[in-house]
């Protein structure tokens, strides 16, 4: 275990800067916390438990523009004459004339894409093992999981991508990491570990990319106490984070209770926006659309989410999830029985993020505590248009 | 008129990609304005070069967003003109118009646009000499300002 | 998608600062343009042919025109390319004349600007759809607003040709302005003596209605189908009792100003303007009635034969329908005494207006056809003096930049001379007759001759320039009118010591135009003449479909100009009512219900009440606009938040695109 | 406070019980006590979980738009403030709320706590705030606690505020509070932004959208806001603003929304709190309501017979060009 001294964590940061883009949690002038590209001199936020948005945003761009296309017209185009025309437009046989046009005109227009997947190397510093974590669950979807799709975009930049995350000391209590399997200091996903200690960090490295960052010459060997500091710092921070609901049986419960009425009332103070599954690690819906100007287009991959009212809008003009509380269901089930059914992994890694930024605190906890628990035989769920 | 002839010496003078070179978008409507800069051009009233319109039924039609939009895709000004109060040819539509815009005026100040980048006036089918004035005077000012390059809106 | 791009060089109107060939090979690079041309007149046959040509043999379907303004030929090519076979709304026009190339120099801006324009309206054509007219079932029945010569005319040759007229009239009589004249010109025909049969004509028209004393309130509807609210006035006189027969007038004890006879003479409270008038009503003017002023008289009431007075008259409100509606509403006379203080502002009794020596020479007039100096009437046991000098002065509130009036009036020249004649017959040969003028303006038939007549045979004698002062002065013993001018042939200072002065004061347009125009939504110009549609191809039509212009309202005219027009008028009303059903433009706002939010904006802000709360299936509302009613004008498109309405050939994704386009890097 | 809060009970658990109302919103403290959030009450035994203290920012007039009443069709009773009220005029105006189906709770009020104030003031987790006279407490998780004077933490909207007592109730849950004689509003903080130059606003709003993630928090927290699934944010046709997230399209996006609610909203600045990354937005509405007053002397949402000021016009409007 190594040790990084306080002061030394400018120069740290400035020597990972050296290989690649470091992004850190910064305050912005607003007081807000985010994870922005760091140059050196940045002061990082590690006070500050999560930063508002999870990291997510820069292996999972919000918005990635993955196509270039351009049309461009071919061919004889132009008949550029003078002024004398005899005009005879006179061809009856629509077959006669079809071979006249082609003829006539042999201008077309070629398509030209080229595909766009820029990951450069990047270590992504501050983020806690619960955001490290949704990496991991996120990476099945993207990841060829079972041999279902391969995202080469994604995956560019995700093997690019090195995770420094921070042992989260002081949890808050809308953590819940515990509840799903992780912990204040889990590992999954991290490359390297602080553990905030008397005048510093302790350093621990869980892969080869982690190994990489030990490269940095200001860090010392921790001492016995640093490390022995270090554990009492995970133990409590441990013992700080309460089970918020029984996750064994949720998957079936919620299954059973698919109508429940239980769902229109959880939803009511809902309204519908995106923001927890932006915020969210580990929500991953997107959406694709060409942005075109005279022939010259970009394919652009953005994220959606299932709150969106048209976000399963079908072309037809039917929309199987008008109604908001089919589409607040969808969330929770999605994360805690779809999900998990297709790759045996839970979609939520417990940050909370999606508690605290709800415009009403609509709690992922209450929710599955209620509905991941058996309910009374399930009601006729009261039928609703609204959506 | 004697201001538009001021302002005429300047017409057209300006050569392509210097660097006060500006991109102008101005929407009018098809009765009054359109026929005016019609009546400019057939007059042969010199106007400055940047100018570019685009022709809609009545201001009546123009959402505030299109001149937000233009900003925001790069448009240096924007100017909107249509039938004098009173004359529109669908006797309402300025009317609403007017109000759109004059927030709008208000507005874009607060967004970061220069107030001389916007204008919404009004030009009849008669006013030829008016359009080249109004032109060469709202083209000037947004020379004046420049491009506005690396702005949000 | 094949877009043609045809770029005309109309001759070197375009060509001489816009590199059209240049444009139009550039235009080749453009996604699905697969045909460019330039032409050098597009909208010649050959043009034409050209653009059919292209369509049919390579199979295009859209076409870009680059020329001059849609104003000018977006009909034509509409037509053009409709024949070969592709729908008219699948077009469109780039402005590169009016909007390019007439207004700049430099050759290769111009021409960078023409392509922009140019790529602009590609943007827009890609985003077009096909269109079809809608059919609208047309009312018959013409409105025709002032009874003038013209209205008089117009209204004859619809009656004639079957069609049903209304004439709304202001005053109690038609007969507008020349009623009031003497004589006409070049002929020196009695004025009345045409014009009474014509308006006794149209009073026993089965076709026509006469609305003597009624005023347009309020206009609706559209081409075909206006709705048109008319406001009878009160002339506190039952109309259907009256018979015209003047014993009111004669009795009545309080004098009122006489308009009809601009005020040279009084004439009662209770009034018919003159002996011909059509209808012969009377009504009272209120402001100088004694009953109304001072609560006693009723002299007018006991005197009536037909118990036909009625004070307790109000306004009444009437409506009706009608295809077309044709403005006549005529002229007034410029109020020079507002403008010309160096000639006295009104103040010299013996200067007086062409329009009040016309009622002075007039045998019916004030002064029964007697020429007499103004500061001389009325004077007890003394007879008006009749002027040895005459003094005719031209172009007041005509071709005069320092009034605001640079226009010509186009008919003082001619009714100067004849006044000057008709002095001459009037006060004797030997009378000295002076016409200062600027330049003679003689172009009709005849009329060159006329004002010669004036000069050798009459011997009056025309002095060129500006008059820059009138005063008066005694000269031995009696009082004059001093005229001081110059004389510009001669280069010197002239003075005249006159007995009468007439000024040639201009035709300005009609009091109340604007406000008219307004109400029907057609433009006028800075000084309130109706505009035309276009100068040269639609003298007589307005922007508004269904709205025409006969007479002076359009612009001064003589006599038979008007006439001329105001048949034309006829004939374009004709033209359009021979259908009985029309199409109309369908480039009109339709609402996508599946995207309506029924926020009811849309419904709030039409100024035709086009959109309307449809109930659906499931019993929910939705905004639905009817096609027919609505004209297009877009403001309910811009005021739905969601975007739902669209309007045809003017999509919000229309205009985006060439915003875009344009303001592509 | 808590007068109110009992008179709100009350009056809930009568509309309840009486079946005047299907269900009844109003405010319930958070699963963290330091919060308040809406509370939806079906029945009258459950309506002692209302509560009424400074931190219920929440409008609820949200809840009655288009497509948020479940079932569609139900009778709802609703708690507002003053500056809720007023939204919820601008949505009777329009029609988009059927009056007949709501039963509206008046709350005066006397200024509510942005919470986001105290919360900047510790690193750690604000779990308890009470209320004492002026004084407000916040006690942390680690269990620092710091006094503020109830003055310092209000939202701006409060400290100008110039209808504390709602336009628009069929019942009060209080008498009126004291309103000020001088009813011109004032304009709270848009002056020190005025004062910036041009380049420096465009440099502030490209720092602040450059963060904005168009999770639609705004949008669907506005009350007037109410195209919801048809919003022409989402449309690619006609494709007003571009799916591309960048500073320029969420700057756009905005826009929209702002000229959308235009004329109808009084910036109760439902959408600032909503906001997830803090963009002032409050900042533009508020402005937009300034220039408006200036404009029109207009003010969105104080009468139920006036129309949205862009639904309508006056033939003499005091701008423009004549």
């Amino acid at each position: 275990m190594k040790f990084l001294a306080q002061d030394q964590l400018q120069a740290f940061l400035g020597h990972l800067a050296g290989e690649s883009r470091v992004v850190a949690p910064v305050k912005g002038d607003d007081g807000v916390v985010l994870f922005r590209p760091w140059s050196p001199g940045t002061e990082v936020e590690l006070d500050v438990l999560l930063a508002k948005q999870s990291a997510k945003e820069f292996v999972f761009r919000q918005s990635e523009t993955y196509l270039r296309y351009g049309y461009a017209m071919e061919g004889e185009a132009a008949a550029v004459v003078d002024d004398s025309h005899e005009a005879k437009i006179a061809i009856d046989d629509p077959a006669e004339l079809r071979a006249a046009q082609d003829a006539a005109v042999t201008a077309h227009a070629t398509l030209v894409a080229e595909p766009v997947n820029d990951a450069p190397a990047q270590v992504i510093f501050g983020l806690r093992p619960c955001d490290a974590r949704g990496f991991v669950q996120m990476d099945n979807v993207f990841g060829g999981y079972g041999g279902f799709y391969f995202d080469p975009y994604y995956n560019a930049k995700r093997e690019a991508t090195t995770l420094i995350a921070v042992t989260c000391r002081d949890p808050r209590s809308t953590c819940f990491c515990t509840t799903v399997g992780g912990s204040p200091d889990g590992t999954d996903g991290v490359d390297a570990l602080l553990t905030q200690v008397e005048g510093g960090y302790t350093v621990e490295t869980f892969s080869e990319k982690g190994e990489a960052v030990l490269g940095f010459s200001g860090l010392a060997d921790a001492s016995t106490a640093q490390t022995l500091y270090a554990e009492t710092v995970k133990e409590q921070a441990v013992a700080r984070v309460d089970i918020a609901f029984e996750l064994e049986g949720v998957r079936e419960n919620l299954r059973a209770n698919i109508e429940d009425p239980g769902w229109h009332e959880l939803a009511m103070r809902c309204i519908s926006c995106g923001t927890c599954t932006y915020v969210c690690p580990n929500c991953y819906c997107f959406n694709i659309t060409d942005e075109m100007v005279e022939g010259q287009g970009e394919r652009i991959r953005t994220w959606d989410n299932c709150f969106n009212p048209i976000y399963t809008m079908e072309t037809s003009g039917h929309n199987p999830r008008e109604v908001k509380s089919n589409r607040f269901r969808n969330r929770f089930s999605h994360k805690f029985w779809y999900y998990p059914e297709k790759y045996d992994s839970l979609l939520c890694s417990g940050c909370g993020r999606c508690i605290t930024h709800c415009p009403t605190r609509i709690d992922i906890r209450e929710v599955l505590s209620v509905m991941g628990a058996p309910r009374a035989a399930a009601a006729p769920a009261a039928t609703g248009e609204e959506a | 008129m004697a201001q538009a002839t001021d302002t005429t010496q300047a017409a057209g003078t300006t050569p392509p990609g210097a660097e006060d070179d500006v991109k102008v978008v101005g929407i009018v409507c098809n009765w009054c304005s359109y026929a005016g800069a019609d009546g400019a051009g057939t007059a042969r009233l010199k106007q400055e070069f940047e100018m570019r319109l685009l022709r809609v039924p009545c201001t009546g039609r123009i959402d505030p967003l299109f001149a937000i939009k233009a900003f925001e895709k790069g448009a240096d000004g924007v100017l909107i003109s249509g039938c004098h109060p009173g004359d529109c040819h669908y006797s309402e539509g300025n009317y609403y118009a007017r109000r759109k815009f004059e927030l709008l005026d208000r507005m874009l100040p607060f967004l970061g646009v220069e107030p001389d980048r916007f204008k919404y006036t009004w030009v009849s089918a008669s006013e030829g000499a008016r359009w080249q004035k109004v032109v060469n005077e709202f083209v000037t000012k947004v020379k004046a300002l420049g491009p506005r390059e690396g702005r949000a809106l | 998608m094949r877009i043609g791009v045809f770029v005309c060089h109309c001759g070197t109107n375009i060509a001489g600062t816009v590199n059209s060939k240049g444009i139009a090979a550039r235009a080749a690079e453009l996604k699905d343009v697969v045909h460019t041309e330039d032409l050098i007149y597009t909208c010649s046959e050959p043009g034409q042919s050209a653009i059919q040509k292209a369509i049919i043999e390579k199979g295009l379907t859209r076409v870009v025109v680059a020329a001059c303004s849609p104003h000018m030929h977006e009909v034509t090519f509409r037509r053009t390319v409709e024949g070969a076979g592709l729908n008219p709304y699948l077009f469109e026009m780039a402005n590169i004349r009016e909007h390019c190339s007439w207004i700049h120099d430099d050759y290769d801006m111009a021409t960078e600007k023409a392509y922009e324009i140019l790529k602009m309206s590609v943007a827009k054509v890609r985003q077009l759809e096909a269109l079809v007219p809608n059919e609208v079932s047309v009312n018959k029945d013409v409105l025709v607003i002032g009874g003038g010569v013209a209205g008089i005319q117009t209204a004859l040759d619809l009656a004639d040709a079957g069609l049903k007229v209304t004439i709304v009239e202001r005053e109690t009589t038609i007969g507008g302005t020349m009623a009031r004249l003497d004589k006409t010109f070049p002929t020196i025909d009695c004025s009345a003596c045409i014009l009474t049969p014509r308006m006794v004509d149209a009073a026993q028209h089965e076709n026509i209605e006469i609305m003597a004393y009624c005023e347009v309130d309020k206009v609706q509807g559209y081409v075909g189908n206006f709705t048109v609210d008319i406001r009878k006035k009160a002339a506190m006189v039952d109309w259907v009792k009256c018979i015209g027969c003047e014993i009111c007038m004669q009795k009545c004890p309080a004098k009122a100003p006489d308009v009809f006879n601009v005020g040279l003479a009084e004439t009662k409270a209770i009034y018919i303007p003159f002996p011909q008038a059509v209808p012969k009503r009377a009504a009272i003017q209120v402001e100088h009635c004694r009953w109304f002023q001072q609560g006693k008289c009723k002299v007018c009431e006991r005197v009536c034969p037909a118990d036909a007075i009625d004070y307790e008259q109000q306004d009444e409100y009437v409506q009706k329908e009608f295809g077309a509606i044709v403005m006549a509403t005529g002229l007034d006379v410029f109020p020079w005494e507002e403008y010309y203080h160096e000639y006295g502002s009104g103040n010299i009794p013996d200067v007086i207006s062409g329009l009040q020596y016309e009622r002075m020479l007039n045998a019916s007039g004030p002064t029964s056809g007697h020429v007499v100096r103004p500061s001389t009437q009325g004077i007890k046991g003394q007879e008006p003096e009749e002027p040895k000098t005459v003094v005719f002065i031209q172009c007041v509130g005509s071709r005069d930049e320092s009034v605001g009036r640079p226009y010509c009036s186009s008919v003082c020249c001619m009714y100067t001379a004849k006044q000057a004649i008709l002095t001459k017959s009037h006060a004797g040969m030997d009378t000295e007759v002076y016409v200062f003028y600027i330049d003679i303006r003689a172009t009709g038939k005849g009329y060159e001759e006329f004002v010669k007549r004036a000069q050798t045979e009459f011997n009056v004698k025309y002095v060129r320039g500006r008059v820059s002062k009138l005063y008066e002065d005694v000269i031995d013993g009696s009082r004059k009118v001093i005229v001081r001018g110059v004389d510009t042939l001669l280069g010197k200072q002239v003075e005249v010591a006159a007995d009468l002065v007439v000024l040639a004061s201009g035709i300005t347009a009609a009091d109340g135009a604007v406000q008219l125009a307004q109400k029907l939504n057609i433009s006028y110009d800075e000084w309130g003449f109706y505009k035309e549609s276009h100068p040269k191809l639609r003298p007589v039509e307005t922007n508004t479909a269904g709205i025409f212009l006969a007479g002076a309202c359009q612009s001064p005219k003589d006599i038979p100009t008007a006439v001329a027009q105001a048949s034309g008028t006829a004939a374009k009303v004709l033209g359009l009512l021979s259908r009985d059903k029309l199409k109309t433009s369908p480039q009109i706002a339709i609402v996508e219900q599946n995207r309506c939010v029924s926020c009811w904006k849309c419904v709030e802000v039409c100024p035709f009440s086009a959109p309307q709360k449809q109930e659906q299936r499931d019993g929910t509302f939705k905004s639905h606009i009817i096609e027919t009613v609505c004209q297009g004008c877009g403001i309910c498109v811009a005021t739905c938040p969601v975007n739902c309405i669209t309007l045809k050939g003017f999509t919000t994704d229309a205009i985006i695109d060439q915003i875009e386009e344009l303001l592509l890097a | 406070m808590s007068d109110r809060q009992a008179k709100i009970r009350e009056l809930a658990a009568a509309a309840l019980s009486e079946g005047r109302v299907d269900y009844f919103i109003g405010w319930k403290q958070g699963f963290n006590p330091s919060e308040v959030i809406p509370a939806f009450v079906r029945s009258a035994d459950e309506v002692d979980e209302l509560v009424w203290n400074p931190l219920a920012h929440h409008n609820l007039t949200t809840f009655l738009k288009r497509k948020m009443p479940d079932p569609p069709n139900a009778r709802i009773g609703v708690c507002v403030k003053g500056c809720d009220s007023r939204t919820l005029v601008a949505l009777l105006q329009e029609e988009l709320v059927d009056k007949e189906r709501i039963y509206v709770v008046g709350v005066p009020c006397d200024g509510i706590v942005n919470r986001r104030r105290i919360e900047k003031e510790f690193p750690d987790e604000v779990v308890d705030i009470s209320f004492a006279g002026d004084t407000v407490t916040a006690v942390t998780r680690a269990g620092d606690s710091m006094e503020f004077a109830k003055g310092d933490l209000l939202f701006d909207h409060c400290n100008t505020c110039r209808y504390p007592n709602p336009f628009y109730a069929d019942d009060l849950a209080a008498d009126p509070v004291p309103e000020p004689e001088d009813r011109t509003p004032m304009w709270g903080s848009i002056e020190e932004f005025e004062a910036l130059s041009p380049a420096e606003k465009d440099a502030k709003l490209a720092e602040a959208f450059e963060t904005c993630i168009r999770c639609f928090a705004c949008i669907h927290a506005c009350p007037v806001c109410v195209c919801w699934d048809q919003c022409v944010n989402r449309s690619r046709r006609p494709a007003l603003v571009g799916q591309r997230v960048d500073t320029k399209e969420n700057l756009m996006f905005q826009m929209v929304h702002m000229f959308h609610v235009a004329g109808r909203c009084p910036s109760c600045g439902a959408c600032d709190r909503a906001c997830p990354v803090e963009i002032p937005l409050y900042l533009l509405h508020r402005k937009m309501n300034k220039e408006l007053y200036d404009m029109l002397g207009f003010e969105p949402g104080v009468s139920l017979e006036e129309k949205p000021a862009f639904q309508t016009f006056k033939l003499d409007d005091p701008f423009g060009e004549h």
